[in-house]
């Protein structure tokens, strides 16, 4: 049982390796500043900042765009077990999908007609 | 050479400030340069103020701009210059004539022969100097390159700007083989002081015409690279065209000169239609579209290239047949004799003493004289007491009045067209602060 | 050591350590080879990471005059900084570690260079290009700071007007040799804050 | 040389060096502008250019050898000038370089005289581009333009005191120090 496991532990060990390795090695050998300076927690504004940006209110529409966005993207992540498997299912994996992909197409020029799409 | 004037003369009646310039003019009402925010949105919490500011990749130098977004689209602008303010009239004020030559490269450090030159033509204009055929045709050359050397730094950083990042390599690799050329008969890369009241500085080295002619012959080839690279690049195409529109008369109200004003469809080429140097004798075509937005400012430089091309040939072609000829006028009063003179003729001994402490004296008076750098008319106004100083020195910008259209460019786009509309208006940060 | 504010004091005579096939410098041959590294009592970790540092030292896009044009052209092909992995110019602060001043500073840009350079990160250095940031250069008048050094302390000094690419490149491999022999950047020698 | 002396607030002429130069009233400038771009056809303005005569030439008239108060040999530049030039009405002149885009490129430079803190009639209402011009020329040499409709500094600092380019403002910088003795 462990050994048809073992790779992928070995895998999954580097993968937590590798980022731990950096955020600590970051942190061990990083020169740390003297003293905090204002500037430093100021943000970066072109060289002009004044002070800290008050906090500003964003027109829905961003909202919107990545709402649509996520809407989208997700519908790559369904694909992945479909070409994996898209041999063994054969023409039924095929209707399958292509019926899924007709129910986001709707949903597209519907939002497209709808004008969400330009800004 | 076609000398009507299409699009120009009609000069129309333009009521006071206020209600709009004229009818269908873009410019901004109450400030010429300054975009307000609509009335409906002004005091509202959805104008988000950004700062364009001093230190930004794309705003080609120490522009800052004060951008009012709704969302991502520009509602109100205004630029703020003066980053770069280095005193060069107070500067030159305080250098002989000699001297202050060295400062006009400085202002405009991506056209410099061109600066170098509006001054040396100012200060011979004051002088009532002959300059010989040899040094004329040479200024002419150096300066067309000047302008192609220009355009490359235009068309590198702003397709750099806008996503063809390849292009920045492409341009910069011709950028080379031009300054080579200018090293070669200059000394130096940039800035090379190389043209004096009354001619050169030195007379053109041996090895000169064959680099000159072999960059002349393969530069079409790297433009037409460059067209087929960006023409028809969709995405180039969808953030350039219809952006950043400025009309034919806002573009004459506004002062703009150079690319920006033949983009708009106003045909005025001070090369040829008040030819200075000897360019009338240079056979040359001058590309106007009437377009107005950012596609069209960068299809006028693309042409204008070729055309340079065309004109350093026929420079290279006329100046080899002028190999022995005097490179410098022979007035002693403002000429420094040569060297092996001084050891044999009192009078050159005495000229050269009174040149090199003192400064030659330039006749009193004032004049401007206005030449097609890469960017414009630019223009310098020189009043002289008769001193070996200048009592005022002012150079017309044609930066300056480049960046005055940013607020008319701007109505209604993107923040995203804002870098492109910055960087078609090629505004040198040095060139407007001076 | 005195108090360690000149190159000098380092002993650093800019001998190229990045050319393996020179030979000890000066600088060696007194501590003579073996003990180099008890001498200066530095690690093998710090070296380690010091070497790391030079070889992605990533300047800060910071145009200013006609030194920005020169400084342009140091990333294109015939001079290309990618050969020391320095071609990405980060156009925040937060993620450069140079600060390349490359034109003449108005006292109206003094200002937001010194915000800059605070907002950078340690361990950050500056390279004052070209004359004017030097020293003013030839602009000695009302408008401009006579030398970058009045504001943020500088590593290294460029001259000429405008540097060629070669000269900043120099600068570069300089500030690389200095970096790599132990000395610390110029905020730490001169106890400035940072 | 087409006649100007129908231009409102018209002084003098002046043709030198194939330009000319029309004198005007400080009152009257705008009417001269507008004037200039309807009638005459001057449809761009080029540049607006102010000048300092304080001290013009201050420095006499030179004898063969060294000025009457004798030379300063370590500061070459003192002797004084070969001919007087000629005297100036006033102190301040800020001239507008026009130019009409028709064949033959006529150009034509509006100049008028004023004192210091005399105020000038702004021409943006006729040209807009008049707008940097004219907020350069009062931060750099402290011309009040009237009517202008955002005048304040445009290159200088905001809290700038003085106005760089006039004579009586020093160069600033530094004394060039020769040798680290100094």
């Amino acid at each position: 049982m462990l050994s048809d496991w073992l790779p992928f532990l070995i895998y999954g060990l580097f993968a937590l390796a590798i980022p731990a390795s950096m955020i600590y090695f970051s942190f061990a050998l990083a020169t740390r500043p003297r003293r905090r300076t204002r500037a430093r927690v100021i943000p970066f504004e072109s060289g002009v900042s004044q002070g800290q940006m008050r906090p500003q209110r964003f027109t829905v529409s961003f909202y919107l765009t990545a709402m649509l966005f996520i809407v989208f993207d997700i519908e790559i992540v369904f694909l992945y077990p479909l070409a994996v498997q898209l041999h063994a299912l054969g023409w039924f994996g095929f209707v399958e999908f292509a019926f899924f992909v007709l129910i986001l197409v709707v949903a597209y020029v519907y939002i497209w007609r709808k004008g969400a799409l330009n800004w | 050479m076609s000398t009507t004037l299409r699009h120009v003369g009609r000069t129309r009646r333009w009521p006071v400030v206020g209600d709009a310039i004229y009818d269908g003019s873009r410019i901004p009402a109450r400030v010429p340069t300054v975009l307000d925010v609509p009335p409906h949105l002004r005091d509202t919490d959805d104008v988000l103020t950004v700062n364009f500011g001093p230190n930004h990749p794309s705003t080609h130098g120490v522009l800052r701009l004060i951008v009012d977004l709704d969302g991502e689209e520009v509602v109100g602008l205004s630029a703020v210059v003066g980053y770069l303010h280095t005193g060069f009239e107070k500067n030159m004020e305080q250098k002989t004539w000699w001297k202050a030559i060295t400062y006009p490269e400085r202002i405009d450090y991506v056209g410099y022969q061109n600066n170098e030159l509006v001054f040396v033509l100012a200060i011979e204009k004051l002088l009532d100097i002959e300059v010989p055929e040899k040094a004329t045709w040479t200024r002419m050359l150096l300066c067309e390159l000047n302008r192609i050397h220009s355009h490359l730094v235009f068309l590198g950083t702003s397709a750099l700007e806008l996503g063809a990042i390849s292009m920045f390599w492409y341009c910069f690799r011709e950028r080379e083989n031009i300054l080579d050329l200018f090293e070669l008969v200059a000394g130096q890369r940039m800035h090379t002081r190389y043209f004096q009241a009354g001619g050169l500085a030195e007379d053109i080295p041996i090895g000169f015409f064959p680099e000159a002619r072999k960059f002349v012959e393969n530069m079409p080839s790297s433009l037409d690279d460059y067209l087929t690279l960006l023409d028809r690049n969709k995405i180039w195409l969808e953030r350039t065209q219809g952006v950043g529109l400025l009309s034919s008369d806002d573009a004459i109200a506004l002062g703009q000169t150079g690319p920006v004003l033949r983009a708009s469809g106003v045909d005025w080429d001070l090369r040829r239609d008040q030819p200075y140097l000897a360019y009338e004798q240079v056979d040359f075509r001058v590309p106007v579209y009437t377009g107005g937005d950012v596609y069209d400012r960068y299809r006028v430089r693309m042409d204008e290239m070729a055309e340079s091309v065309k004109i350093a040939r026929q420079c290279v072609d006329r100046l080899e047949r002028m190999e022995g000829e005097p490179w410098i006028a022979d007035d002693r009063k403002v000429v420094l004799p040569p060297r092996e003179e001084l050891h044999t003729s009192m009078e050159s001994l005495i000229h050269h003493f009174k040149i090199v402490t003192e400064g030659y004296r330039v006749p009193a008076g004032e004049v401007y004289v206005a030449i097609e750098s890469p960017r414009g008319e630019s223009g310098c106004y020189v009043v002289s007491d008769g001193g070996p100083r200048p009592w005022r020195v002012h150079f017309r910008a044609p930066s300056f009045a480049a960046l005055q259209a940013t607020a008319t460019c701007s109505q209604n786009t993107l923040i995203a067209d804002l870098i492109a509309i910055v960087g078609s208006l090629d505004a040198v940060m040095g060139d407007t602060d001076r | 050591m005195s108090d360690p504010t000149r190159l000098r004091d380092y002993g650093l005579q800019s001998e190229r350590l990045l050319w393996p096939t020179k030979g000890p410098s000066r600088f060696e041959e007194e501590l003579g080879v073996e003990e180099l590294e008890q001498a200066l009592g530095i690690t093998t970790l710090e070296k380690a990471v010091r070497w790391a540092q030079t070889k992605s030292m990533w300047p800060d896009t910071f145009g200013l005059a006609c030194c920005a044009i020169e400084m342009m052209s140091i990333v294109g092909s015939r001079y290309d900084l990618a050969r020391f992995g320095m071609e990405a110019f980060r156009s925040s602060p937060r993620q450069a570690d140079l600060l390349i001043v490359s034109g003449r500073v108005a006292h109206k840009m003094a200002a937001p260079l010194r915000q800059i350079y605070d907002q950078m990160l340690e361990p950050k250095w500056v390279i004052a290009m070209g004359a004017c940031a030097s020293s003013g250069g030839m602009f000695n008048n009302y408008a401009i700071l006579q030398g970058v050094d009045r504001i943020v302390p500088v590593d290294i000094y460029i001259p000429f007007c405008p540097p060629r690419p070669e000269a900043l490149m120099e600068g570069i491999i300089r500030l690389h040799e200095a970096h790599l022999a132990g000395i610390p950047p110029a905020y730490e020698r001169k106890q400035v804050a940072t | 040389m087409s006649d100007f002396s129908k231009m409102p607030g018209y002084v003098s002429t002046k043709e030198e060096h194939g330009e000319a130069t029309v004198v005007v009233d400080r009152a009257h400038v705008r009417d001269a502008c507008a004037y200039a771009r309807d009638e005459l056809g001057f449809n761009v303005l080029m540049d607006v250019v102010a000048t300092d005569y304080l001290g013009w030439a201050g420095k006499g008239v030179s004898g063969y050898i060294g000025t009457a108060s004798g030379r300063d040999l370590n500061a070459p530049m003192t002797q004084g000038l070969q001919a007087l030039p000629d005297v100036k009405p006033a102190r301040f002149s800020v001239s507008y370089h026009l130019l009409a885009l028709r064949q033959g490129a006529p150009r034509l430079r509006l100049q008028t005289w004023l004192e210091d803190g005399d105020p000038v009639d702004s021409v943006v209402p006729v040209w807009p581009a008049a707008d940097w011009f004219e907020r350069e020329q009062f931060d750099l040499m402290g011309i009040r333009f009237h009517g202008h409709p955002n005048l304040a500094r445009l290159l200088m600092d905001d809290d700038w005191e003085g106005h760089p380019l006039r004579k009586d403002y020093p160069i600033g910088g530094e004394p060039v120090r020769f040798s680290p003795a100094e």
